[in-house]
């Protein structure tokens, strides 16, 4: 079924990786033009993004489009298959939005350690960018991969990159002298590699179950998903009951790393804390969301049974990480570590929509994923700037900015606001999706999930007001400069599309919900029916018909 | 003619997205815009009032589908809006008296070098107030809901360079979250007992949802009301309208007074088919409305700041109109009316403050006031009638409103109708008295403030004309709206009409206000009119002493959630170091120390290889013979 | 004719009258890499005797290379020749087998030895001494260490060329000892490629004592485990009463089998049997570097020159798991229930001790001694597996394994500061800052042993574990993917320590190789990422290399 | 003389061998002991190829005597080696590499 039209999706991943050879080839002096080198390509990668995503069309039949399949490892049962549905071209396009955004926000984080070392052949600043560019490959790719194995591949590989990205480079304000800072960034470097690591050769086995089953089962061993889930429907593959749910376990363990789902959430907060904020960007808004994009192509999809054997639990554990990680963000001294919290918390809410089997929450969760993405983009990259200006991580180093720079200050605001999802700004939209679509099957664990709205607010609030109100705390916060031109272009259209996405989301979710209803017909599940019949269907009262006799007659 | 709806809210949302992001360049003409676009609204809003006023009584209603906003599944909401006659009422308040205040805040932050801003906020406001009034479904009030929220935040706040402001900002968004919490709650349940949370199918089929849904109507009413009480600052969740003070004073004027905090109010009076259906959830209505109407009474008689003072005042009222509108059809009307009539002489009585503090720089305790009346006539006498009015001076505005609410209790009848009655009497009474209090305290009696330092001076026109307007409204506006019970009629369709009738007749019910009015006033005037205020307070009594602090709702707060929050956020910080993030590293631990074991193995001396090899081979052989079990 | 049979007639005869002897018949084309090998070995050791010192070095190493080269060309030719599948069959009256196995292996062998070649006449890497060019072998082995002569051999710039020959010899035991078919051609071959080792492990130029040690280790150890395995095929030969594979494997296939009556009273054959074929087994496996038989790895590693144990780790390794693999496959599949509990154990115990041993190292060389020992348990994991794949998969695994290991140790050798290589972990501290391109290329070989996809590793890993997992050994596979995970963290802890760790004032410097270097690391990269990235053809040769001619 | 007494001699000798090698520090010695074991095998051969009435076990001892003659060339290089440069034999002393 591969179509020998233009291959979109492969160039789209082959963009940035040749963006970050051509970056990693410039030499130590042409540093800046490394930078304009990534930049470009990154661009270009996103407007590749967007053609895909016009490409691509809803309506049409068939879970998968544009996708390319040829013959890569036969022995392994693997191909190159590649596919995009609705929610993994949103994801796509998401990912290749924020790239030049977290390179414009990065682009003197790599400069420092210039000084510090005249040697020729070390070029941090070409390999930072190429790095991130490399990460960017391998993301789009995971995304695209409908070949269980060629994800794993990519899944893996962009630790790679990432770890050095993580420990390699530091935003200085640590409060601590270079030597510390350096062995705090190695082991919160290592720390990252070693938990995704772990998950992820606990997925290796399951992959490897996953063969030895097809290829006992079909003769032939595959990892194609589609294969899979067709085998399946039609009967020709059926797995018992205790290895589907070993083979999910091994998946999911990984993808909860990745996402990460408490209590396998320790390694965030490090990683997020010591990186430097583009690069915390990257981990929380684009490569965990892998992990989550993951459960539901994949854990739902190859093992719906025991995903829903499983369900429970994995609510439970969602729910944890919601209030958890609020409380934990309430508690922290540190600006990025408390944000890293917040994300810990958030991604609560995306697994909980992601598990809740119906098309509210799972269709919120994907949009969540999306504006989650673009949310804490904007806030960390804000909190980023505000850091990079006073050389500290810690609240309490900081009070009063507002009244030296109002622009930051409000930039700020409105990113926490969009955190703590007020309605208007796009997170309102996914989270109140994903608590309706819980609260429709489960309604203790959507009035508890509830909660977490308040603590949001608490800790969002509490964040702004120690650091931006109140008198300045000391000349050097008085003499904060307000944000450059470049931060401006960087914020700015991010704020933009948090409010276009509040008041319009229809477009996400018309390229999302036909995805969300696949997946939902493979798990064989549907949303639970309203108790009382009501005879009018909402919405059916538009174009100004009056609507004055309903509230008369309800009124009796 | 529906199309203009949207207009409504679009002209002050416009102001707002002008003025924050403007930048320098309108600091001299921002003001001015703000104002022009909130005046825009209004006669926007009085074009729409007259076209329906010419219609017939069963076509007012207007409904304006602008676009599909969430399509997921049966989840289905529109930005569409919806223009009745509950609604019309609340947009010509809203933008009738916000025009207003929008004028008097010319004058009053004249010195504000961030007074762009502050408009831009005030417009902000408006447009999310009006979308709430207007919204046709529960998602899109909900986003006026926190709309309005916001806007009170960042006003509140607003003189962000003193912390107490910072914290009774952030204290009010907080509050008003765990009444959201209520309502998002609310609109989960509509959607999984109705399929829709649109107001019409809803509320058609509230009536008809039967035994099976009746449960499930009462925990949406419960829900709803959670939601009022956190946004009209009812108990328990009244806490943060006396910070709220902290905000410039056309803020409390118009948020806190007029508008924002009767929103719940409104939830309560749109959503009347589902109370009606629940009539336990009115219960607690009643009983939300009747506590909170005596708590705010109690609390304004002790407050020596002004503003807090009539902060206390606003609570009860609306407490008040939580009641009446418990009162299901019967009260629907009046607690609206009173709503009306109260944002007119409320609004009046904060510019009025507002004006004094202007003049007494920025003083706000009020036993550094004292016979202020020569000093600014107009303030006196518009502050004056604002007086006469709240205490429910017969003839004047609130006189009609309270009357007909306290009727009303009554008429539920039975002890129920003789304990509301008799809270709403008492309210009328203490009411009267601390009104009265505020009045002696501050334009009576000798001056108790050093002349050398403030000079007392009558406000300029920019804020002096609003105070007058406003003065009218609160004398005649009641008046108006009881000429044949026009205002009660003209909201009929919506909320529909019972009329009840109290035990005793309508008259010895008035007769009965009168008396504790008079009585109220009296006692005050034996307080602080005859002998003089001490210029600092006296401990009082152990009542006052409590009412000072909220009757210590704050205290408990601080101890139960504050600090009961911090240890419990710091522990867990601990266990997530020690305990999860400990068992990882713990794992890493042992590994490195079971290496160090096993190297000591690796000793270097060839003959312990090999005898370990031999030991192995033995093993080897052992198994391999155990296998075969020879 | 029954090739057994036939060996059989030739011994027996023997005793009867005297009459004519029938010459035994030998393929000698069908055996030309070994020949070739071993006919270059012996012009070298004749270089040595007749040429000039100044010539040796160059002469020996060009003989070493074409050598190796045409052996080679000669695998790949039978290949071609279809001698690796239709036309596999046991050569030189049934003591040696040409077939896919035997073949993929010796071509594998051959290339990494070629590419070891390199790396031993490296000579750009030690200051000259005395105006001379010196490679990493002692000057003169016999004399003592800093003694008088050494300075004397020294300042006459001797140098030991002889380790070509010895390595042309080595290299020819390897090539016999996957594709011995009986007993004693095995044994004969372990020897032959053993002691030549033993000897080039005594060669080091720097650090003598220490060289000398894992000389002396490697040679008492290798010696005892040798007897044991002389001891396990005669038990064997007593039970089967013959030494070829076929032999016995038809023995055991019908264990009914007549036996001696005086042998019947004392033992039970099978005893015999099983103890034999324990012994030999652990014979392999102190070869191959398994628990509880890997002592020896470590210390001779960290003793041997680097070069030496460059070609240790890779070629011993793949001579060692085929003669392991066929063993098992061809002489006891017949008893399969009997070993496979005992290797399952030894793979675990393997798999786990190398891995977590191996993360408190503090010298490189041992570090990657231990990361050997893991990897031989992933491999056993592949052999478990008795089934074609399983066959293909170490196949393919062996060959991947072997460039990255040499590699590696191919960089450990440009890593110097004044007392020759720094091998001390702490010197490696900021080698990312010094040079970039070394300390990556060396990560990237970490990352291949750690397993990260798009590499050999990789491939080679899943490779096993699928294997493994197909034939029924799913948590063989849980626990190798856990100790890898363990295994991954040490290596990380090197990248750590070259990348992000600031580098020491007196950190070590990196040579400039000459050509001969280069050329081992970049090979070493390109199969690592070949391998990694499209693996089937080379799947594909092992695929079809996948079966024992019997 | 029932031959399976020349399996148990071979048997002990090999055993005696590997103790040998357990516990004597000379390496000469402990080489030795090696080749104790040696023979001990060849004798085992021996026997056996006597039991089964063919010559193989024979032929193969002959094998095993010149793979014990070249270990011998080989390991006493590498002893002497070491005995020159240290002035001691003891296998123990050689512990340098350890842990």
């Amino acid at each position: 079924m591969a179509d020998l039209s233009f291959p979109l999706l492969t160039c789209a991943a082959a963009l940035p990786a040749v963006g970050a050879v051509a970056t990693a080839a410039l030499p130590a002096a042409r540093r800046t033009a490394a930078k304009w080198v990534a930049l470009l390509f990154s661009v270009a990668t996103f407007a590749l993004a967007l053609v895909i995503a016009f490409r691509f069309d809803p309506g049409a039949k068939g879970p998968f489009q544009l996708t390319e399949s040829h013959a890569w490892i036969a022995d392994f049962g693997v191909r190159y298959e590649l596919g995009v549905d609705g929610i993994a071209v949103a994801l796509i396009a998401l990912t290749a939005l924020l790239i030049p955004f977290v390179i414009l926000a990065g682009w003197h984080d790599a400069d420092t350690l210039e000084e510090a070392r005249p040697n020729r052949r070390w070029r941090p600043t070409q390999g930072f960018f190429a790095l991130i560019l490399a990460v960017e490959a391998m993301v789009i790719l995971s995304f695209e991969a409908t070949d269980v194995f060629l994800f794993y591949l990519f899944f893996e590989a962009m630790l790679i990159p990432m770890y050095f990205l993580i420990g390699g480079f530091g935003d200085g304000a640590s409060g601590a002298d270079e030597g510390e800072a350096a062995a705090r960034r190695a082991s919160a470097a290592v720390k990252f590699l070693l938990y995704n690591l772990a998950g992820g050769l606990i997925m290796l086995a399951a992959v490897i179950g996953l063969y030895a089953v097809t290829a006992d089962q079909l003769g032939t061993g595959t990892f194609s998903l589609q294969q899979i889930v067709q085998a399946r429907a039609s009967g020709h593959l059926t797995l018992g009951t205790g290895t589907e749910r070993l083979l999910f376990l091994g998946f999911f363990f990984a993808f909860a790393v990745k996402a990460p789902l408490w209590p396998l959430h320790t390694w965030l907060p490090g990683a997020m804390g010591e990186s430097t904020s583009p690069v915390a960007v990257l981990i929380t808004a684009v490569v965990d969301k892998v992990g989550t994009f993951a459960m539901l192509r994949f854990c739902l999809q190859l093992f719906p049974q025991a995903s829903s054997w499983a369900t429970p639990v994995i609510l439970v554990l969602a729910l944890i990480s919601i209030l958890y990680g609020a409380l934990l963000a309430v508690a922290q001294r540190d600006i990025k570590r408390l944000i890293a919290y917040a994300s810990i918390s958030h991604f609560g809410f995306i697994i909980l929509g992601i598990f809740a089997m119906t098309s509210q929450g799972q269709g919120g969760a994907t949009l969540y994923m999306v504006n989650h993405g673009i949310s804490t983009a904007a806030l960390m990259l804000v909190a980023g700037f505000l850091i990079s200006r006073r050389g500290s991580r810690l609240i309490a180093d900081y009070g009063g900015v507002q009244k030296a720079a109002p622009l930051l200050a409000g930039t700020f605001l409105v990113g926490g606001l969009a955190t703590l999802s007020l309605p208007g700004l796009a997170p309102f939209v996914s989270e109140f999706l994903v608590l309706v679509g819980t609260f429709s099957r489960y309604p203790v664990i959507g009035i508890i999930a509830t909660v977490g709205i308040v603590l949001a607010a608490l800790y969002v609030l509490v964040l702004y007001q120690r650091t931006m109100t109140g008198p300045p705390k000391d000349d050097e916060v008085r003499a904060l400069p307000d944000l450059r031109v470049r931060e401006l272009v960087v914020v700015g259209p991010l704020i933009a599309l948090l409010l276009f996405l509040g008041v319009y989301p229809k477009p996400l979710t018309d390229l999302v919900n036909p995805a969300v209803d696949h997946t939902l017909s493979v798990v064989d599940k549907q949303d639970p029916k309203p108790e009382v019949r009501v005879d009018a269907v909402p919405g059916h009262h538009r174009a100004g018909h009056p609507a004055h006799h309903h509230d008369a007659e309800a009124a009796k | 003619m529906e199309n203009l709806i949207a207009l409504l809210i679009a002209a002050p949302l416009v102001g707002a997205a002008l003025l924050l992001c403007g930048g320098k360049r309108l600091d001299r003409t921002g003001h001015w815009i703000g104002t022009l676009l909130a005046v825009a609204s209004f006669a926007v809003a009085a074009v729409l009032f007259t076209d329906m006023l010419g219609r017939a009584t069963d076509d007012r209603a207007l409904h304006q589908h602008l676009f599909t906003w969430i399509p997921v599944g049966g989840f289905h909401a529109d930005i569409a809006f919806q223009l009745d006659q509950l609604s019309m009422t609340f947009v010509l308040l809203i933008t009738g008296v916000g025009s207003l205040i929008h004028l008097y805040s010319v004058g009053y932050m004249a010195h504000d070098e961030r007074r762009r801003r502050f408009f831009g906020y005030l417009n902000l406001f408006l447009a999310a107030m009006l979308l709430l009034v207007l919204a046709d479904n529960y998602l899109l009030l909900y986003v006026g809901w926190e709309g309005v929220g916001l806007a009170s935040y960042l006003l509140i706040g607003f003189w962000q360079h003193k912390p107490s402001a910072a914290t009774a900002a952030k204290k009010a968004f907080l509050v008003n979250r765990v009444g959201d919490v209520g309502l998002s709650i609310a609109i989960m349940l509509l959607f999984t007992t109705f399929g829709t949370f649109a107001f019409a199918p809803v509320l058609d089929a509230a009536g008809t949802a039967g035994s099976a849904g009746e449960g499930k109507v009462t925990a949406i009413a419960l829900m709803l009301l959670l939601a009022a009480c956190g946004k009209s600052a009812q108990v328990p969740l009244q806490s943060w309208l006396g910070d709220a003070m902290e905000g410039p004073t056309p803020v409390s004027a118009l948020i806190h007074a007029a508008t924002m905090v009767t929103a719940g109010v409104y939830l309560i009076t749109r959503s009347g088919a589902l109370f009606d259906a629940a009539p336990a959830a009115q219960t607690a209505v009643v009983a939300v409305g009747a506590v909170t109407l005596l708590f705010g009474a109690i609390v304004g008689c002790a407050k020596d700041d002004i503003k807090k003072a009539l902060a206390g005042s606003t609570m009860s009222q609306i407490g008040y109109m939580i009641m009446a509108a418990g009162l299901g059809p019967i009260g629907y009307a009046f607690a609206i009316m009173h709503l009306v009539t109260h944002g007119f002489f409320k609004a009046g009585l904060f510019l009025g403050a507002g004006s004094v503090m202007h003049g007494m720089n920025d003083e706000v305790d009020m036993r550094r006031y004292g016979g202020l009346r020569k000093h600014m006539p107009v303030t006196f006498i518009t502050f004056g009638l604002g007086y006469l009015a709240i205490i429910g001076f017969p003839g004047l505005s609130g006189f009609f409103s309270k009357d007909k609410i306290i009727e009303a209790a009554f008429a539920k009848g039975g002890t129920e109708g003789l304990i509301l009655g008799g809270a709403a009497l008492l309210g009328a009474a203490i009411t009267a008295f601390y009104m009265t209090r505020v009045m002696l305290m501050t334009f009576f009696g000798e001056k108790r403030w050093d002349p050398d330092e403030v000079h007392p001076h009558e406000s300029p026109k920019t804020m002096t004309i609003p105070m007058i307007v406003l003065a009218f409204g609160s004398v005649f506006a009641g008046g108006l709206f009881s000429i044949n019970e026009a205002f009660v009629h003209w909201l009929e369709p919506v909320t529909s009409l019972a009329h009840g009738h109290p035990p005793f007749g309508a008259t010895v019910t008035t007769a009965a206000t009168v008396v504790v009015l008079l009585i109220g006033v009296a006692t005050a005037w034996l307080m602080y009119g005859r002998r003089p205020v001490p210029a600092t307070a006296p401990r009082g009594s152990v009542l006052t002493r409590a009412a000072r602090r909220d009757l210590l709702q704050d205290d408990f707060n601080h101890v139960v959630l504050v600090r009961g929050g911090t240890h419990l956020t710091d522990t867990l910080v601990r266990l997530d170091h020690t305990l999860v993030d400990g068992a990882v590293t713990g794992t890493a631990v042992t590994m490195g120390g079971l290496s160090g074991l096993l190297r000591r193995l690796q000793n270097g001396f060839v003959r312990s290889y090999a005898a370990q090899m031999v030991g192995g081979a033995a093993v080897l052989v052992a198994v391999t013979l155990l296998m075969r079990g020879v | 004719m029954n090739p057994v049979t036939d060996i059989h007639t030739l011994w027996t005869t023997a005793a009867e009258a005297p009459g004519r002897i029938p010459a035994p018949h030998i393929e000698y084309a069908q055996l030309s890499p070994t020949l070739i090998v071993f006919g270059a070995a012996i012009i070298g050791v004749l270089v040595e005797a007749f040429l000039p010192r100044r010539h040796r070095h160059t002469v020996q190493l060009l003989l070493a290379v074409l050598a190796l080269a045409a052996g080679f060309a000669a695998v790949v030719g039978l290949a071609a020749g279809g001698f690796a599948t239709t036309k596999a069959h046991l050569a030189a009256m049934g003591a040696l087998a040409v077939d896919g196995p035997a073949l993929f292996l010796q071509g594998t062998i051959l290339l990494v030895s070629l590419v070891a070649v390199f790396t031993f006449a490296e000579r750009r890497l030690d200051p000259a001494s005395h105006g001379k060019r010196v490679d990493s072998f002692a000057a003169q082995a016999a004399a003592v260490p800093g003694g008088a002569a050494e300075q004397a051999a020294v300042k006459a710039g001797f140098t030991t060329s002889e380790v070509f020959p010895i390595l042309l010899f080595a290299v020819g035991g390897m090539l016999i000892f996957p594709a011995a078919n009986d007993l004693l051609t095995l044994f004969v071959a372990l020897e032959v490629f053993s002691l030549p080792l033993y000897i080039l492990c005594a060669l080091a130029r720097r650090q003598r004592l220490l060289s000398q040690e894992a000389a002396l280790k490697y040679f008492l150890l290798g010696a005892f485990s040798s007897a044991f395995l002389l001891f396990g095929i005669a038990l064997l030969y007593g039970y089967a009463g013959t030494v070829t594979y076929a032999g016995i494997a038809e023995v055991i296939a019908d264990g009914t089998k007549q036996i001696d009556p005086a042998l019947a009273g004392t033992m039970g054959n099978d005893a015999l049997l099983l103890i034999g074929g324990a012994l030999v087994l652990m014979g392999l496996l102190f070869k191959v570097g398994a628990v509880p038989f890997h002592m020896w790895t470590p210390d001779v590693y960290q003793g041997a020159p680097t070069p030496v144990t460059g070609f240790m780790a890779a070629a011993t390794k793949v001579a060692a798991f085929g003669a392991l693999l066929r063993l098992l496959y061809v002489v006891l599949p017949g008893m399969r229930w009997d070993w496979r509990p005992v290797m399952w154990g030894v793979a675990i115990v393997t798999m786990l001790g190398g891995a977590i041993v191996a993360i408190t190292q503090t010298d490189i060389k041992r570090l990657l001694a231990y990361s050997s020992i893991a990897h031989a348990g992933f491999i056993l994991a592949g052999v478990l597996a008795t089934t074609q794949d399983g066959i293909s998969s170490v196949l393919f695994y062996l060959a991947a394994y072997s460039f990255v290991t040499l590699g590696a140790f191919a960089v450990v050798t440009l890593v110097r500061d004044a007392g020759g290589e720094a091998t001390q972990l702490s010197k490696w501290a900021g080698l990312g800052r010094r040079s970039p391109l070394v300390a990556a290329v060396f990560a990237v070989f970490l990352l291949a042993f750690a397993g990260i996809p798009l590499t050999s590793g990789f491939a080679g890993k899943f490779a096993v574990f699928k294997a493994a997992a197909q034939s029924g050994a799913g948590w063989l596979v849980v626990i190798g993917v856990l100790s890898s995970a363990i295994a991954a963290f040490f290596y990380i802890r090197v990248i750590v320590l070259m990348f992000f760790n600031e580098p020491k004032a007196d950190g070590p410097s990196v040579a400039v190789p000459s050509p001969l270097t280069t050329t081992a690391i970049a090979l070493g990269v390109v199969v690592t990422l070949v391998l990694g990235l499209a693996p089937q053809y080379f799947l594909d040769l092992a695929g079809q290399a996948g079966t024992f001619v019997r | 003389m029932n031959p399976v007494y020349y399996l148990y001699l071979a048997a002990l000798l090999f055993t005696i061998g590997a103790a040998g090698v357990l516990i004597r520090r000379n390496a000469i010695v402990v080489f030795m002991c090696i080749e104790l074991m040696l023979n001990a095998c060849n004798l085992a051969f021996v026997t056996f190829s006597r039991l089964h009435g063919n010559l193989d076990g024979q032929i193969i001892a002959f094998f095993t005597m010149v793979v014990a003659a070249a270990e011998v060339v080989v390991g006493l290089a590498i002893i002497v080696t070491i005995f020159r440069t240290r002035h001691t034999a003891s296998v123990d002393d050689a512990s340098l590499m350890k842990l």
